[in-house]
């Protein structure tokens, strides 16, 4: 199979949504002439127009409101907000509004809205531009989250959140645009609430999304030198959650870690320990194991910024710990 | 500008009759515990959206605020299901989901009252791009209070709907106060239509007193915004007859300023006795079209109360399969 | 002792430290002439002029703004965000701002600054004015976050958040402000990370903040008189955390409920339960049991509102599971 | 306003060279990688913070942005503790925690730059408050650019600013461009100063290319301001000489125009020039003063490279302690 970016595929499933459904369009800040801080919208407003990609002043408040304005009167919009950090500036129209509309109108108004974003420590852009700010979604009832870590998944699952009647929290990693992988020619979509097993294994259950899923591969590579069998559990979607898939790899190997990049208090990950703690309290045999980042702003210093977030290493200790 | 028909300068009064009959009754409901929550009555506000409405089609959009029932009287709300909305109940236009603050209709138009302030304004812009981009000269009027127009979301909003031309009127209804606080402390310029020079565009003071001249500016900025030539600001200078709330008891403003604008600025009183004076309606008549409002107005109630409950058990499967 | 509100208690405390020391001054929407969305400051326009009380408009974003450039240049404000809600509108400054100000900048600027606000259900007022938020907070490195539920907590807890040299968000809940509580007339302040056992027992451990202390107590006087010893968990403080109390009492109880208003997923509760699951693990008998608020806006109708918070019954309910 | 003597404009120049020649260093360094995040070079804007920074005190307050090195070196920071911090040296203003988008310094009265486009903007806001409580007529300069304004909390600011009378000098650095986005594209009005209307409060256009000219607005502004009677809006023209950052090669945007900046509006060609027509300086004396600032960029970078790493141990165990 041909290989593509990650950023490529993302292009690839816009365009084929947009090339589908003359009601989705795209609007965020730099996406025009400079193609989306990422690139990933390269050559798009050339071959859609400025009325399908909407470069917008730096108003990230109104950027989600338009496209909620947009989404309950019949369009499909991609709204981008260009670092996770930045939606501090839309939340209550994510949230209050976005979130929340259909219900409380009593299903009158439907908003099929796609916030696209990235986030993720990684490149030295400090405590503003390095966050993963998934939990805060992940909580708030009326959003889907959605976390691709592979090419493959990214275009699957952006077109099925472009189609979702709800609206998707669509949230990337800055250190994968450039990631290549497998995608094939012909056209397919992912369901949500389906998670991935990216690697089979039976001594260990290791739970990571987005750019958490390679380091939790490395780190199962190098274990099964010392033969342990990890199985790596992509969730792919944070909301909808494939709880099924991820008790039934747990009650297979017993033991879990979970993986994210974000700090741990009031994380995803936190949120998974205590699910599986209590759904599967007889099948663990040893305590859940959290791999998170530390819990402080990300620092720009890289030997600092390192340490704030998980490694292989981090996740091979953390194996070996429920293992032991 | 065509002049106002006889028949259309009656519905504006019968119009504006309705939202004040039903904010009257929706407050007594409120004393009585009937309706809770927040309760924001439009009474001494009718003619800004009977005005305004009556300038646009069904096929337009509004967009509300907290203080909302006027809104969507004035485009064409089904008093029933609003009642039946402010009591809970599962014929109400959000299923008793929503409340005063989140009544909507898509087939109406109506975009949503909004619970935050300010809280609709951004969503104008995306009701703007919509139209803009189905190009049937479709428009959308985005209501909000002089307290709102603090809020950064305003000037975000302006500034993308003016430099999109998007087709939105927006409609400051300033009636002097955002709770407790006077817009004269809390705006810096003395006239909020000012602000349209921060994104030239036509900024326009109107007399929110009067349904025909707020009629008459909304029409103009509707047929600027159909021809492509983009966003209008307007002021309708209002004023909040009670409370903020049915139990604000509004002790932080000066009594006479209130008695003032009760005495002199009352669409109600002052509608009327104009179309009396035009000959345009009989005591007679108003006197029927009281009674048949007043009747509507208790039909509403009758009907909400004897509306359903939500299920709960429909409720808890929904929330399972969220 | 003399008892007084929950709202008097909050006076208290401000108007203390305003004597106290002049660098302390109130910001916030309606704390003016009107005292307060709760009339918790009711009269102290007149007492300390609008210098001290400063009445803003509908600006939140500014109001904490405000609060950070007074508080980085020597002031202690205390701004006011009138509804957790509303904090949407300024997510930024609270937490690309405030909260990382001092990290960012090496210890450059200290922002002393305290986030008034509340949360909760019970009024009707529907899915903008209801909700329970303390997660998104939890989760930001750089905040604290307090929650007190009593008369007496709410008092010695807000002096102390006034005297800390850090961003503390201070969360209080509507349905307690008429509250009333034994408040001692002395001078007294209450440390932060000191839980209180808010009533001793050896059966099984409730953890509970804000509101549903309220409601532990109220179940765990009935499953009293069915033989049940509850223990009602305090924490106060959510960060600082009094993880060592928390693991004590577990550890002497076998058995844990966590209580929580807010949504279950992604919420403090879970990430209690994960840290209680892993780290005593061994002590525990059954699996840790969450009883949160549902997935789900809150709705505007009082029966379904009432379904979507926890009560007394959920709480016996899940005693009796851990117990079962 | 008294005419700027000989001593000060000899130092304008000089601030101007040492922010120029600093920038290019920096630009040089990251793209040897010594330099990495992001970085967003002040090269063509120089004028703006000199002269604005020449108009206050040390003890008055300033609040910068990402592309806030011109105005940390222009209220006095020390370029080797810079340049540490860039290279996220524990010598650095942040001790290698904050990096370019973060510098800040009490002592010198830097509120700080920021990553976060207008998210000084509300805080300028607060250090009006202290100014104003304090009363010792302190006085903060908030710099932005066009970008910024369109964001929502430059409405909040400048109104609440204006409201409550705060003596806080607004300076936006129009430089024409926000990344790819052109100011004339993403702003509603012509000129950004006309925005002041909307806050009731004085609205400047000044020439950012020429410092003498910022300074004689600002000290206007300052003086107003010093004076209790509120805040004041300087849009300052400018151009950003390069891309966004070091690796942006700014191709959305007319070379022409570039072109025409970069020859008509350079604050270092022009003012040099002025200086010695006005035989302010002489050739000599400006040779020996860059090579002065180049010695002591120099020296920054070998302070900088020579700097220790932050400690690991001290980090961690700072992070525990939280
Ligand atoms: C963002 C936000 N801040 C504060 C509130 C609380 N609040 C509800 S109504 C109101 C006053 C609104 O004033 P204005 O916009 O003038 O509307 P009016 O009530 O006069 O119609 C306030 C402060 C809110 N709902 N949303
Ligand atoms: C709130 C926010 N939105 C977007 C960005 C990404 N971004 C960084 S700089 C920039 C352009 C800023 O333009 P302007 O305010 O004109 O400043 P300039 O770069 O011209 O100095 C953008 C969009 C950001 N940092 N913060
Ligand atoms: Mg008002
Ligand atoms: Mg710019």
């Amino acid at each position: 199979m041909r290989e593509i970016e990650y950023r490529e595929a993302i292009r690839e499933a816009v365009m084929e949504e947009m090339n589908r459904d003359p009601k989705v369009f795209l609007i965020g800040e730099d996406i025009g002439k400079y193609g989306g801080a990422f690139r990933a919208y390269k050559g798009l407003l050339d071959m859609y127009g400025p009325e399908r990609v909407i470069n917008t002043p730096i108003s990230e408040a109104t950027i989600i409101g338009s496209g909620i304005g947009a989404a309950v009167t019949g369009y499909r919009p991609v709204a981008e907000i260009m670092f996770i950090d930045f939606t501090g500036l839309a939340m209550d129209q994510i949230v209050n509004q976005a979130a929340k509309i259909r219900y409380m109108t009593g299903d009158n108004l439907r908003c099929p809205l796609v916030i696209r974003t990235q986030g993720g420590a990684g490149r030295g852009v400090a405590a503003q531009h390095s966050q993963s700010l998934e939990a805060w979604f992940y909580h708030v009832p009326g959003l889907k989250v959605v976390m691709p870590s592979t090419a493959y998944d990214v275009k699957g699952l952006l077109k099925t959140a472009i189609r979702d009647d709800n609206v998707v929290v669509f949230i990337e990693h800055k250190m994968i645009y450039l990631n290549k992988g497998p995608v094939p020619e012909e056209e397919y979509i992912i369901d949500f609430g389906v998670a991935d097993i990216k690697r089979e294994g039976k001594d260990v259950t290791i739970f990571a999304y987005s750019n958490m899923v390679f380091k939790a591969l490395e780190a199962a590579k190098d274990l099964e030198q010392e033969g342990i069998s990890c199985e790596v559990f992509d969730p792919r979607t944070l909301v909808p959650l494939d709880m099924e898939a991820l008790l039934k790899s747990v009650k297979k190997t017993n033991r879990l870690v979970v993986v994210t990049e974000a700090c741990e208090r009031g994380s995803v990950a936190s949120d998974i320990s205590a699910k599986v703690s209590s759904q599967a309290f007889d099948s663990l045999d040893a305590p859940v194991k959290i791999v998170a980042g530390l819990n402080t702003p990300i620092p720009y210093n890289s030997i600092l910024e390192q340490a704030s977030i998980p490694h292989k290493a981090d996740i091979v200790k953390a194996v070996k710990e429920v293992l032991a | 500008m065509a002049e106002l028909t006889k028949g259309q300068k009656i519905q504006f009064l019968r119009t504006i009759l309705k939202i004040r009959r039903f904010e009257e009754k929706t407050i007594q409901m409120y004393q009585i515990a009937k309706i809770w929550g927040y309760l924001h009555p439009y009474v001494g506000e009718e003619a800004i959206a009977v005005g305004a409405c009556a300038a646009i089609n069904k096929s337009d959009y509004i967009i509300s605020t907290h203080r909302g029932h006027g809104h969507s009287i004035a485009k064409g709300a089904d008093l029933n299901r609003m009642m039946a909305e402010l009591l809970g109940k599962a014929t109400g236009y959000c299923k008793g989901r929503g409340g005063s603050m989140h009544i909507a209709d898509t087939e109406l138009g109506m975009l949503g009252a909004n619970g935050i302030v300010g809280g609709g304004i951004p969503i104008s812009v995306g009701a703007g791009f919509s139209c803009k981009m189905e190009a049937k000269g479709r428009v959308a009027v985005c209501f909000f209070s002089d307290g709102a127009s603090n809020n950064g979301v305003f000037h975000e909003a302006l500034n993308m709907a003016a430099i999109f031309n998007l087709p939105v009127i927006y409609v400051c209804e300033n009636n002097m106060y955002a709770i407790s606080m006077s817009s004269c402390d809390s705006i810096a310029c003395k006239d909020i239509a000012k602000r349209a020079a921060a994104y030239d565009i036509p900024g326009v003071i109107v007399d929110g007193s009067d349904p025909e001249a707020v009629y008459r500016v909304v029409t103009e900025a509707v047929e600027l915004a159909r021809q492509g030539k983009g966003p209008s600001l307007i002021e309708a200078k209002t004023y909040r007859f009670g409370g903020h709330h049915p139990n604000d008891p509004a002790d932080y403003r000066d009594k006479q300023e209130a008695e003032f604008y009760k005495r002199e600025k009352d669409p109600v009183i002052n509608y009327k006795k104009r179309l009396l004076e035009e000959k345009v309606i009989s005591q007679t008549e108003i006197d029927t079209m009281e009674k048949e409002i007043i009747t509507a107005v208790e039909d509403s109630v009758k009907f909400a109360e004897e509306s359903p409950e939500p299920s709960l058990e429909k409720f808890l499967e929904e929330v399972r399969s969220i």
